[in-house]
């Protein structure tokens, strides 16, 4: 590693925010105050709905819009004052950005060039770059000839040639087909594990998401709904939103009253033995509920609504208690033509959530 | 647009669309210019009567006098000079006025007012400011004697005319340049910085290259204009002179021709400096034009 | 009828010419004159070549010396005296009349804002170096020039190097030709001489008198131009036409004392007339016998003793008919500052006179002015001698000459 | 901004206040000679510093001079001027960049072509149109030998004659023939993003509909720029106004000011008296241009993006 | 329907394509001739990679782009040389393409209001659309005032309101969360079966393609490779390019040779029965592959090279025959921690392709 290549390639850096806040004006507060640690050479990834702030995130970390309020520590550093040139961060933006007067390899290049690397080895490396991304053939062209999954390609290209410290991606795989996006993202896994910068990445893809994260932030107006693993993430949900949010199709809930000893969906069906009282909100994965089984649990009875074949497995929509929940059926399974559905929910694979505030309650069944 | 396919295809609209201006401007410009055209194949008596045609007489003894060769060279120079720092000059205020500080507002406004002074007062001041005894340079003067003295040195009153012309040119070109700098996205200039592009940097790498449709407009504007603006300031300041050192084409063809009364000659130099003009401006267009059309 | 006038002037005398039209329209009603100012005498040429080619051009126009060949060859104009044959021409001052007529002793056009070139000095500047005699030919003039400097004055005389003044009055008072063929009144196959006769002296001693710090131009003065800075009192003599006395009578009121008389000779030359300068009133083809009417009423409006006076007092220009000096004298305001240039003006241009200097009558004879200042100030500026420049200046000149001669083949020099 | 850049903030600041400076500089000489008196002048030349006679020297000009009419003339013909103008242009522009037509481009040759060549010095022909706007179609038909036909026909050729000369349209229209704004325009256009016109389409805009909903309110800072811009280049013109216009209440303020420096070159204008004049005749550009400042040089995001 | 609805929304109208072709300029022929129908309120989805030529497509028929060749006729009517606004199409644009001197009501209503609708129906019709884009809180916004999913919600319901006989979406949802996106192709579903336009949506999700196309269109630089239904598309692949593009993650293909009775790996291992002689190429979609099964049909031996765990269900990595070979493993199923696992990839399930032309050979093993 050579001297310019010190000046780009950044060490991974823990990323500390304390009390962070954004507001663009008096009225729309961004993030209220915000608290979080990104490890050094963590792949963090941000998941949230359309306008909770994701992009702002990235940008106050960034240094491209100024905090508010509260300080940010990048690699022992306070940098909320200083120049995003000085934070070593790169960044993909949602909507590229890309400089229009510059051919591909100018645009990514350019922050090689900025940083006085040499023309023969800027060359190379952008290159590399591009060729993991299938631009070989672009370089040339000028961002305006170029289809939306290329520039983004390209955007992500001028972001990972630095190998910085810290690597934010805003959406940078949304406009790429299923199998593109299934390389970029082995290539993407594959550049973390050999640069190991510290990565911050929104995306809506929930694969993306359960594939590449050491950790998932699920953001909810700005504020954080839960930090922890996939696997956590998915398995325990802290709060309603978060179920909702995660799984495709996402986890079914549904009202419930719970009695002191059973609970009771709204049509009086029995879904549950728990000691409880009161009205719950019950959670189901798609995929954990058993048809016509009678084995695991309590069974109730439901009117099949609609079915959508994906090909590798088929989800069911049917109503019970009042809401319509849905059922993804097991890969290659035959499922029953009937109209009226027996289903079965196991114990084991319920949440149990607060009906007031959408907290997690763990532990109601004893496995959760 | 750059692909031609995504256009509008009605046949008379857009004809009707360019009428008007097309109408006047062969009203009052081709057909004034044409018959000028014509008189450069003639010697030309003022009053009429008794024209006679003499061919390319005119063009041949225009060519072969030195006058015009030197008044020629000064146009280029004049050109060259005084449009660059026309363009430059306020290339760098807006510059500065795009930034977001307190004085922006202000000279947004101030740098405006020089076009809403008539010139006729206008080359007087400047005559008064660039006095080598009681104007600004007259302390430089009394050091050094004769240092300044636009009255007798030819250079020093090419100097006055530059300073007032780019007075008169900050306006126009502030406004379209600090216009385009502004419709610059905000996201470019993060995508820079995120690349390690200080501010000074992204002027170069960013700026520059953003507002070129706009530099390109104000160049060739100015290349053009600068030939004519020149004309009202050198009639008040300078009279062409000393020893005709401000003698430029334009100041030139109006003195030969409409004081002088020798409309073929001024004709055809006019003809002569229309066909340069074009000439250089198509070059501006080729060379230029072309590569800046990029879509945002 | 209802006629149009056409001037170029601007400023006190657009004024005073504004005024004489509304005196005449008030004075009968047979007519009515407008007076279209055009800002400038070029502007008022231009405007009025376009609108005759457009047939749309006024009867009366006014235009300055050095357009008079230009007029009376281009068949747009009726000599005055053509059509008004009742008129006593002779009664124009001999200096005037000459620049105006034909060959054959045909006014051509009416003078009447006439000025001519005289000498002025700061007589208190002057008597503060102890010359008390003001001087009257150029070897005083440097005399006191010399004493002025010694005394600590820096600047002595000043000029602008015009054509008008250190060309063409210097060689009319001298009695120097500026070019063959009579200065051009013998025929279109003129050529210029004064790069040969003594003016080319006097303009080499001017240049040497600048290096020694005697005489200024314009620019080399504080005020810039070399009027104001004799008006300033930065300069102690000029040689300035007589529109001048009234601007600088009223800046030297109070604080100095100025003297004017007649522009200086060199010793040992006889003195001849100096040319009238300013402009004079042509006629234009092509309207109607009403309108023509009107134009000779307003022709002899201007003529009258009264209204010249007038002019005079308003602008400084000089009364250009003899009978104006008794009217004057008769209104008994003979000695007022007002009149102060008529007397030495009119006396100037009736010095005596040779063939060389009647007027000039030259093709593209304003062009020319240019180039022989052009010439002339690089010359000032040190960049060539005197006479390479007055030769330059020649060989451009006789240039315009010959192709003002082709353009005007064929027509008859009147 | 994104970042404090002090170093260049400070300098960006220098920079404006140098050019503050350059362009007051002889505004203010003009303001304090206003407020001198033609004596001081004679004796002084210029002013450096003002003096107590502004209002007098204005009073001069309200009372002795034909100048506050003639502002009306010159409201007149700047507005007309900036008007015709911007729209003319705008149109024009309009049909060069979005219009499939196979001409385009010599046409926009042709408009930008008379940038080239100022009124100065094809005034004497182009006063000869004005004089008769028809005389190009009466040549025409001479040459073609048409009128022949006609005089042979109804007994007379055809001569049409109209003059605008001493109108204001005729004060107005050669200068409006002029390719700047077209050039402006098209520039403008040029850096538009495609998809908006594309969009447009879609949503079942015809040619009229794009030009009056989407093009004119994004082109609204260009458009005050050219306007002001045109306003004041009108207001300040001299030379075909001065012909063009013979009697002295159908000039525009700037030949009236004009006509108070002497001609004769041996009278010291008054400055004093002219510099109130220039002060005066500039009131109403400069304040068009305090009024449309806003729009001048707003920044305009041209991409939602 | 009032008068102006009439104008607004036309009948859905069949689009066919014939020998349509399209360049940029010499060298870049984004579409080589291309024929095909799409029947009047059909639910296309255009699939295809990046830079296929998706957007071009949907410009061209939209009338944005001028075809280089061929005609499109559209409901019976030529239009390949008509205006886009007598075509009687809307169109989502993959980069929104919002008016940004317009408010958020402004850029719905704009189409309503050339089409002359009187403003409080506008405001009623505008109101509708979007609360039914959850916009209502944005409408006084300006484009630039919004996050990149708001923009592109905007720029769908400028699209819908004016609900024409084709509606034309370029990746409409791809800055959407999982959760809106999911809500946003309900409400896209109903819309469609409400105003039965004819849609082609373009789109990189393959949920989104299964679930809402009637047809699934698959573009291979320009070209067609298939155009069937979703059901058609995933299990009957015409060819290579279309089972490796389909499907998440995408069917397993593997070199293999036939000597006449059995197909053998390229390490010898018989994957199937198959009267074939030569080479060929295999595939097997990850769901479809058995883990120590040894019912059905032949079994393999691979290594396990790697895991990803997507909460939902499992997707492992082994190495079969030189290749990489993913497998989806069943929601809930146990997963065997061996280094070495024992597959079965039945008879039934497997596709074969020509190794050359990658064309498949249906019927190779009898039921496909
Ligand atoms: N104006 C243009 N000039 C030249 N080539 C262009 C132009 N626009 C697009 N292209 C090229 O045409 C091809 C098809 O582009 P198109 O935008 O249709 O792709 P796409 O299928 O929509 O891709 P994506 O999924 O990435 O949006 C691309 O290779 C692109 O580079
Ligand atoms: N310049 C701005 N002024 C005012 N509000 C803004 C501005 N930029 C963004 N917002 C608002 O801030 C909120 C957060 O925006 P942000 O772009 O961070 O959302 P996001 O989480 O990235 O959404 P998406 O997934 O749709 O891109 C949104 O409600 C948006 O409308
Ligand atoms: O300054 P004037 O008016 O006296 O005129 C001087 C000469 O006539 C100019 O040609
Ligand atoms: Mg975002
Ligand atoms: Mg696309």
């Amino acid at each position: 590693m050579n001297a310019i290549d010190m000046a780009i390639r950044a060490a991974a850096a823990n990323i500390t925010l304390s009390g962070v806040t954004k507001a663009y004006d008096a009225e729309t507060v961004v993030i209220p105050p915000m608290d979080v640690e990104l490890r050094a050479g963590e792949f963090t990834v941000v998941l949230g709905p359309s306008g909770c702030g994701k992009s702002t995130l990235l940008q106050v970390i960034a240094g491209l819009e100024r905090v508010s309020g509260g300080t940010i520590v990048i690699g022992g550093r306070q940098v909320q004052d200083l120049e995003p040139k000085h934070r070593g961060c790169a960044m993909v933006f949602q909507n590229y950005a890309l400089y229009p007067h510059m051919s591909v390899f100018d645009n990514i290049a350019y922050s090689l060039k900025v940083a006085g690397m040499a023309k023969a080895e800027r060359i190379e490396r952008v290159g590399a770059v591009a060729k993991m991304l299938g631009l070989s053939d672009y370089l040339g062209r000028k961002p305006g000839q170029l289809s939306g999954g290329q520039r983004q390609r390209v955007a992500i290209g001028r972001a990972i040639v630095r190998e910085p410290g810290v690597l934010l991606f805003d959406e940078p795989l949304s406009n790429l087909d299923a199998q593109l996006r299934h390389e970029m993202r082995v290539e993407l896994a594959e550049l973390h594990r050999r640069i190991g910068a510290t990565t911050v990445f929104v995306t809506h893809d929930q694969v993306e998401a359960m594939t590449l994260a050491d950790r998932i932030l699920i953001l909810n107006k700005g504020r954080i709904e839960q930090f922890d693993t996939p696997k956590a993430i998915y398995h325990h949900p802290a709060s309603v939103f978060v179920a909702k949010f995660i799984g495709a199709p996402p986890m079914n809930i549904l009202p419930v009253i719970g009695d002191g000893t059973v609970l009771r969906l709204a049509d009086g069906q029995v879904v549950a033995q728990a000691r409880l009282n009161g009205a719950y909100q019950l959670g189901i994965r798609p995929e954990d509920i058993l048809i016509g089984d009678t084995a695991n649990g309590h069974v109730v009875t439901s009117a099949l609504r609609f079915r959508e074949d994906l090909g590798s497995h088929a989800i069911l929509a049917v109503e019970l208690g009042g809401s319509v929940v849905r059922i993804a059926t097991p890969f290659g399974a035959e499922i029953p033509d009937h109209s009226q559905l027996f289903l079965n929910l196991p114990a084991s694979r319920l949440h149990l959530f607060d009906a007031e505030s959408g907290k997690a309650m763990p532990g109601a069944f004893g496995a959760n | 647009m750059t692909s031609e396919s995504s256009l509008f295809s009605h046949r008379w609209l857009p004809l009707l669309l360019v009428a008007p201006l097309m109408l006047l401007i062969a009203l009052f410009f081709y057909v004034p210019v044409f018959q000028a055209f014509y008189w450069s194949f003639f010697l030309e008596r003022p009053f009429g009567g008794g024209s006679m045609f003499v061919g390319w007489d005119n063009f041949a003894r225009v060519l072969a006098d030195p006058e015009f060769w030197e008044a020629g060279w000064r146009t280029i120079i004049f050109m060259v000079t005084a449009s660059t720092l026309a363009v430059l000059i306020p290339l760098i205020l807006a510059l500065a006025a795009d930034r977001k500080i307190r004085l922006a507002l202000p000279a947004r406004n101030v740098l405006v007012w020089p076009k809403g002074v008539a010139g006729a007062s206008i080359g007087v001041v400047f005559a008064f400011i660039f006095n080598p005894f009681v104007g600004v340079l007259a302390p430089l003067n009394s050091a050094f004697p004769g240092i300044w003295a636009p009255g007798i040195n030819g250079t020093d009153a090419f100097i006055t005319l530059i300073a007032a012309h780019v007075w008169g040119g900050i306006p126009f070109n502030f406004v379209i340049l600090l216009a385009g700098l502004q419709s610059i996205p905000k996201t470019m200039h993060q995508a820079a910085a995120m690349d390690g592009a200080g501010p000074w940097r992204r002027i170069f790498d960013v700026q520059l290259p953003l507002i070129m449709p706009q530099l390109f407009l104000t160049l060739v504007l100015e290349f053009t204009e600068s030939v004519t603006s020149a004309f009202a300031l050198i009639d008040t300041i300078t009279d062409g002179g000393p020893g005709g050192a401000t003698t430029l084409l334009v100041y030139k063809i109006y003195t030969d021709g409409f004081s002088g009364y020798d409309l073929s000659g001024a004709s055809t130099q006019t003809a002569i400096l229309m066909v340069f003009v074009v000439l250089l401006t198509a070059a501006q267009f080729l060379f230029l034009g072309r590569r800046i059309n990029y879509e945002r | 009828a209802n006629i149009e006038f056409w001037y170029g002037n601007t400023g006190a005398a657009e004024k005073a010419i504004q005024d004489q039209c509304a005196a005449f329209n008030a004075a009968q009603s047979g007519h009515h004159v407008t007076c279209v100012g055009q800002g400038s005498y070029e502007v008022s040429m231009q405007k009025a070549i376009a609108a005759f080619r457009a047939k749309n051009h006024p009867v009366l126009i006014q235009f300055f010396d050095a357009g008079t060949l230009d007029l009376m060859l281009s068949d747009a104009v009726v000599p005055v005296q053509d059509v008004l044959p009742e008129v006593k021409w002779d009664n124009y001052i001999a200096g005037a009349r000459a620049y105006y007529e034909t060959s054959g002793g045909k006014l051509f056009a009416q003078p009447y804002n006439a000025s001519t070139l005289l000498f002025y000095t700061n007589k208190t500047e002057l008597e503060k170096a102890g010359i008390t005699k003001t001087p009257t030919t150029w070897e005083e003039i440097i005399e006191a020039a010399r004493k002025l400097k010694a005394s600590g004055h820096e600047c002595p005389f000043v000029t602008d190097g015009d054509t008008w003044r250190v060309l063409e009055q210097f060689s009319a008072r001298h009695g120097l030709p500026i070019a063959s063929e009579h200065n051009g009144y013998d025929g279109l196959d003129a050529e210029y001489v004064f790069n040969t006769t003594f003016g080319a002296k006097h303009l080499q001693n001017l240049v040497d008198w600048r290096k020694e710090g005697l005489v200024k131009l314009g620019t080399d003065t504080k005020a810039g131009n070399f009027t104001a800075a004799f008006n300033t009192g930065e300069c102690a003599m000029m040689e300035n036409s007589s529109g001048s006395y009234t601007a600088s009578a009223k800046a030297f009121d109070g604080k100095y004392q100025i003297t004017v008389g007649m522009a200086p000779m060199y010793e040992g030359h006889e003195r001849h007339n100096t040319l009238v300068g300013g402009a004079s009133i042509y006629i234009m083809k092509g309207h109607d016998k009403a309108e023509v009417e009107g134009a000779k009423a307003f022709l002899d409006f201007l003529r009258r003793p009264e209204q010249q006076m007038f002019l005079t007092a308003a602008t400084g220009y000089v009364p250009v008919t003899n009978d104006v000096m008794d009217a004057i004298a008769k209104s008994g305001e003979a000695n007022a500052p007002k009149y102060a240039t008529a007397a030495v003006g009119i006396e100037s241009m009736n010095q005596p006179r040779t063939p060389d200097t009647r007027g000039i009558r030259l093709g593209f004879y304003v062009q020319f002015r240019q180039v022989f200042m052009e010439e002339t100030q690089k010359a000032f500026a040190g960049q060539e001698t005197m006479q390479a420049a007055l030769d330059n200046a020649k060989k451009r000149g006789d240039e315009l000459l010959r192709r003002f001669e082709q353009t005007y083949k064929g027509v008859r020099m009147q | 901004m994104i970042e404090n850049a002090r170093s260049l903030n400070t300098a960006a600041g220098f920079v404006l206040i140098v050019g503050i400076v350059y362009i007051l500089g002889p505004l203010y000489l003009t303001l304090a000679t206003a407020s001198q008196s033609y004596e001081f002048i004679l004796r002084n030349g210029l002013a450096w510093y003002p003096g107590d006679q502004f209002f007098t020297n204005a009073a001069h000009i309200f009372t002795e001079t034909h100048i506050p009419v003639q502002m009306l003339n010159s409201l007149v013909v700047a507005f007309g001027d900036a008007f015709a103008t911007c729209v003319l242009s705008l149109l024009s522009a309009y049909a060069i960049v979005y219009f499939r037509v196979r001409l385009a481009g010599v046409v926009f040759a042709l408009i930008l072509a008379t940038i080239m060549l100022p009124i100065e010095i094809r005034v004497i022909t182009t006063y000869q149109v004005a004089s008769n706007v028809f005389s190009p179609v009466n040549a025409l038909l001479d040459i073609t030998g048409l009128n022949g036909l006609i005089a042979d026909y109804f007994g007379a050729p055809v001569k049409l004659e109209w003059s605008v000369l001493n109108t204001h349209f005729g004060l107005i229209a050669p200068l409006v023939a002029h390719g700047t704004g077209t050039f402006l325009f098209r520039q403008f256009f040029l850096t538009l993003p495609k998809d908006l016109f594309k969009a447009a389409r879609m949503d079942g805009a015809g040619p009229i509909r794009f030009l009056f909903d989407i093009l004119l309110p994004l082109s609204r800072t260009s458009f005050a720029a050219l306007f002001v811009l045109t306003f004041l280049s009108g207001w300040t013109q001299y030379l075909w106004p001065l012909v063009a216009a013979s009697t002295s209440d159908m000039q525009t303020a700037v030949v009236g000011l004009a006509r108070l420096v002497p001609d004769s070159e041996g009278e010291i204008p008054d400055f004093p008296m002219i510099m109130a004049g220039a002060v005066i005749v500039s009131i109403i550009p400069l304040a068009m241009i305090a009024l449309l400042q806003r729009y001048l040089v707003q920044g305009l995001a041209l991409t939602e993006k």
